[in-house]
């Protein structure tokens, strides 16, 4: 089992989510973020002075899946998110030891999906 | 010079007759006390008319996202400093030339400035109704609201500058030249066209400018894709119910000061059909939301209100109670149906602009002809199609100079970003976390 | 047509004789310029009363979670215009409907609609004190204040259609006909209850009615869970900021409009009381939060100055200065220590609305009789009971009615998801990220 | 006893007749409905300073952090009680204590508490134009005006108990002993000094304790690091704008009010003067910061509407139309010069009292003997200085003893916290994820 | 050391802290998520459009604990969380190659707990 | 490959972006949270009643990194975010099985960085 973990444009979202249920992907968690990397910040001015804003508005998924699922979330991700433009953003993946239903209490790779 | 008031009274004390009140107003000459009255009414009136800007600024900024705030908060507090300068400037006297009664004038300018005439009397100015600088500032105040209305339906796209330019010319020369008309004593008043406090004269004329804006700059991204409609939804609804209540608030400055005296009877009755119209402009929004929509909508009922408004505005003054619940029902039903209507067309107008000011600002100036056995529904719809067409030329050719110029929208990434950051380099909420996927 | 004037009318002027000023009200008929600042000050204190609804649609969604406030707004923008319509269909005629003089009226109705008579007069209508439509408009606003104080208390788990149903039948008949044994001339006034502006007829009316709302719905889940208090925030103290001050604002046209008059002595008086006891209500309740609660609290502090409105109310009129001040800081204690007591009592109240207008309108009704050598504590003391009786029947018959039909309370999963979602399928603040974890 | 309006009067009276317009106001006795008018317009104008506090609060609010918003509401709803309870308690009388006409006078105190006197006729207290009560009230809604604008340039770390000391002493004692000098009738009157609605006498007078106490308490952590400017931006810049419109409506009464009477003429002069001079604030801000900072900056047109209208407040009644422009314009040009210098200077004024109200006071009283004829420049340099130095004196002494004493400033980790936890236990945002990393 | 990541509903969250507090876990970090999976969304209306939210609130709870403590982490976040409904949520376990403590710049073992 | 995960104080934020810059790295991403650990809570009070508050504001930082900066990274976050006060926060560092970069496809390695 594998957890993706990818940070995309906001605006890219619904876009990402409909790749995803094209690969019967149903599942996933979704977090705000900031991200900082080679995008180009810009400059915010606030009564005479300037302060560079380099954190940019990111979202942050988390799809947790069985292996064989791994390389189509990873294509429906980048699917979904690439325009081609600097800050399209990163996929990570680690490895996941354990994981359970916590209605039923299910474990492992049943637990993860449907 | 003939001021608004003039053209205005014979049909206030028409009405005052006609409810069994007749008396002190046909006096030679009023009171030093009434006069004060008079002028202290019109003063009150002018303070509320004046609090529509932040009912308008809040009511915009509440409907649209909280990227673009800044932007929206900016142009309602430049539009009231523009709209109070040219009309100091130009717009006053191009409204209200003081064309010769019966002349049927299309245009006249008793040039720049503010000037009472070196044989002013403050009291005679308006038979002791209000001083000079009263009307000023009232009719100051109106001016501004035509652009206001705009800068809702153009809102979250539109360049700031392309915005401030169009929204300069619009209230500094074409809605005092085509108010002239009817206010100033122009030809359509000769004609018997009836408007008592701006249906036509300031909510359509709004309208139709935020209506050409709204086709000239299209929908803002993602609002209509792959053939659907896209919800995008206000953030802070606190804040556009604030601009709601002002608004109404607001409104008994609006037409109660069109009464253009204190005139205890023709005020108060005024006040009556304004606030029966807005409570059932409520209730009708409500219930047709309801039944459309499953769910009873805040926004619809907010906009029902205000379409209840701008429905009586024409004819406050000479309908009856019973006449004004009508409009008012019936402004709410338009006004549901206008905004999902203009959502299917593709017209993109955040804050229903278009069908408040301009639809039930149409349905109001007819409804005068409808309800009210003194006024023609042909003149009305003269009036009506008058406006129409000069302001959509007017809207048009301004806003099709600037687009062959400037340019009137925003980038893509700007307007992704959202104007807030891109225009001004500021955010309106700073520290709150706000995400947007649109 | 008796009004609600005739009665307030002596003791105003008992008042005014009473400070010093004697003169002009007297006359047998005002000039026409007195009647038309009396009608208009009557305006100006009606858009003071309308603004008020705003205050409370502020202060409740301020004080509640952000999940409910769609709904909240919803209510209040409803319940303005079910006010106004239900109050020109029956309510104003069920409240004025012209007891005989002396002869302890119990229930009366003047017909339907608005209809100011064939012999109807402006000047003539209320001696030159405010025209038919003004004297309508003024207390059409208070009629649905009533509702809105319930409004409050009730929030977050209150069904939206039985809301409406409620308040719409509460407002329409049960506040008009009590209202009617006092302002109307009933039996009330015939026994000599004081109240001068509504401790007991608006506030009372409205907190009883709240009272009975509360307990019959019971606590917001997760208020009392183990037998301990788990206090649920408020998501906007802005707003509830806002609101307080609108209401005070509101509170100059409240009290100072109810002396039916723009005396000058009467109505500044009535001002000078107003503000003190609201001040002093401030001072009062920041002193004892700090003091209980160790930490000096906002939302303390903005009940206090409602506490203190509400308390000098009843009296604003007939006690002196320091009176008026004593009775601020009284309210302002009390709403303190009623507050926290209903909470150890399970009565979730999540605006205050109860301590505020329930408890410091007894209190606000009592006070007349201590510290007016006029009044009588026993007929105060008549008065707040025959009301409290009335109005708990009342809305235990109706809250009854809708428990056993529709059902009162919306379901744990809406509740959990918050009306907004459930009852509007909208959300107040699109794109913040709002978590709570109640 | 004397008052405020017996030195005013004549001002407008010259006006008056400057402009054309001489009559009314000279009779000897004024009628009953000429001293109601005159009361309700003074009520009126009572009212709309009252919604200034509300104003201020939203204002302050908006351009502050998240996590001071409770404090801010806090000490605003606090000063509104202090300043109306303590004006009752001795402020009025010290501000108006009877000075012998032509006395010169420079301490006078006319007791404690509020007595209108044996002999009190409301008619005649100021010959028809307000009642004693009125007149109290109007002049307690001013006083507690001057302690608000200290609050907000020590907003975010100066101590609850600290400001609330300092402000309760600065506004009974010092504001109104001060005031006498010139509204009271003092040795600044009689001198020649003008200052029609308080440029200094209210905002200066602010000002300057603003000016100390920023100076005192240093800058918020983290606004100056490195020897660079590090921005901490408002995190609501709705409130401020809400707070800005506010604040100007409150000026129709402040300005509006200040000629002391309804006079139409006068009234509606001063309005005009004053609507233009806030429009040019906005246009020169907007203009000046569009330059300056590159991008248009809200906070600066809000500011900039501020700084016309105290620019404007000394001179509203005798400069023309065209000057009160030029007034409005320079104020607004310096309202950003002067935000920025000071922010070089690194002293930290979150929401830019000193350049608004100090500054632009500075300017406009200035202004008068620039622009009207009939005042000399040098009395008025002497009146600033007179006040420059009595207020940081006195402001001094007062934050100096409580710096000693109780201490002025809360602890780095409470500034870190933020003051509504530190000092109040409560949040204003409760469930909106908020995050600072100030 | 493992890295303990659970999804679950907002208003459960205080109960699991409870749950925790009682296996002597006082230790853990909380972010607010939103949440896609089986349970059903809901439709917002807007002005006369529709549109399907299926992005639920959900709390992200992440605690990093010695190995010993995973089954009773995990036992106590089902006892907080569950109440046997769809949605009640999900737990992800994942190794733990370090850990340091800023204050102090422990590693390992000794810097994940008291 | 390592992900690190960092809990820092919110005000230090300026700080470890600071430090972290001058070890190069410039890639990260930022999300708020709420912790709860040695540090102490306080009390807050609405209406006469209390509640106690133990979720403290903080920042989460991931920085995913190649093996030879894990050190430096962990230094630098140390650098910027202690003040040596209970709170300061903690770094957990995670095993990375993998990373893409969306943009342009690039896989492990050369994707985590510039
Ligand atoms: N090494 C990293 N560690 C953590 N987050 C990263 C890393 N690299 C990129 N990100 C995240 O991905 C987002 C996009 O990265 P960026 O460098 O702007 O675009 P691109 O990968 O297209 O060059 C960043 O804003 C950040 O949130
Ligand atoms: N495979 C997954 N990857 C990431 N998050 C998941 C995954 N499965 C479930 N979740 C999270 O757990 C929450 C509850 O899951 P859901 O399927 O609705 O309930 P249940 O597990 O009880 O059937 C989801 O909203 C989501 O946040
Ligand atoms: N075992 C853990 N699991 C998850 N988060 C933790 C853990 N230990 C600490 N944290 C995070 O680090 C923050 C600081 O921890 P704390 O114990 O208060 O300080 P210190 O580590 O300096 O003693 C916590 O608020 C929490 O967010």
């Amino acid at each position: 089992m594998k957890l993706i973990t990818a940070y995309i444009q906001p605006e890219r979202l619904s876009q990402v989510k409909q790749s995803l249920y094209q690969k019967e992907v149903h599942r996933m968690s979704v977090t705000n973020a900031l991200g900082c990397g080679q995008q180009k910040g810009y400059e915010e001015h606030y009564r005479g002075a300037d302060v560079e804003v380099n954190l940019l508005k990111k979202m942050r998924l988390e799809v947790a899946v069985n292996d064989e699922f791994v390389e189509p979330v990873i294509e429906a991700i980048i699917e979904g998110a690439r325009t081609g433009n600097i800050g399209d953003g990163k996929i990570f993946v680690t490895e996941l030891s354990d994981c359970v239903r916590i209605r039923t209490g299910e474990r492992g790779k049943d637990a993860i999906g449907g | 010079m003939h001021k608004r008031w003039v053209w205005t009274w014979g049909l206030v004390l028409a009405l005052c007759g006609a409810a069994g009140y007749t008396g002190y107003a046909q006096e030679q000459g009023v009171s030093d006390a009434m006069f004060t009255v008079n002028n202290t009414w019109m003063m009150v009136a002018t303070f509320l008319v004046f609090i529509m800007h932040l009912g308008f600024a809040s009511l915009e900024a509440g409907l649209t996202r909280a990227k673009n705030t800044v932007n929206i908060l900016f142009k309602n507090t430049s539009i009231i400093a523009i709209g109070l300068l040219t009309y100091a400037l130009c717009g006053f006297n191009l409204m209200y030339p003081g064309f010769e009664e019966g002349s049927a004038g299309i245009f006249g300018f008793a040039g720049f400035g503010l000037n009472p005439g070196v044989d002013y009397s403050p009291k005679a100015y308006a038979d002791g109704a209000y001083t000079y600088w009263t009307d000023f500032l009232f009719q100051g105040m109106f001016a501004a609201t035509a652009a206001t209305i705009v800068s809702g339906a153009v809102a979250e796209r539109i360049k700031l500058s392309s915005f401030l330019i169009f929204s300069t010319i619009y209230v500094a020369v074409i809605y005092p030249i085509a108010g002239s008309w009817k206010w100033g004593g122009g030809w359509l008043d000769a004609k018997g066209f009836y408007d008592f406090a701006g249906s036509t004269l300031v909510h359509s004329v709004g309208g139709w400018a935020a209506l050409v804006g709204v086709l000239m700059l299209g929908p803002r991204i993602g609002k209509y894709s792959n053939g659907s409609i896209r919800p995008i939804m206000g953030h802070n609804l606190p804040l556009a119910a604030i601009g709601v209540f002002l608004l109404w608030l607001g409104w008994f400055g609006f037409n109660g000061g069109s009464v253009l005296s204190a005139d205890p009877e023709a005020v108060s009755f005024v006040l009556v059909t304004t606030c029966l119209a807005s409570a059932a402009g409520i209730m009708a929004a409500i219930t047709t939301s309801w039944i459309v929509q499953k769910k009873p909508d805040l926004t619809m009922a907010l906009n029902g209100s205000l379409a209840g408004l701008v429905g009586i505005t024409a004819g406050a003054d000479v309908v009856s109670v019973t006449s004004a619940i009508i409009i008012g029902l019936v402004a709410g039903v338009i006004v549901v149906f206008s905004v999902i209507a203009l959502d299917k067309a593709k017209l993109d107008d955040p804050v229903g602009a278009i069908s408040v000011h301009l639809v039930c600002g149409v349905w109001g100036t007819l409804a005068v002809g409808i309800f009210s056995a003194d006024h023609s529904i042909v003149t009305q719809v003269i009036g009506i199609v008058t406006y129409g067409v000069v302001c959509v030329i007017g809207a048009g050719v301004l806003f099709g100079i600037l687009k062959a110029t400037i340019g009137l929208r925003v980038s893509e990434e700007e307007e992704i970003r959202g104007l807030d950051i891109s225009e001004h380099a500021m955010e309106s909420y700073a520290g709150f976390q706000i995400f947007s996927v649109q």
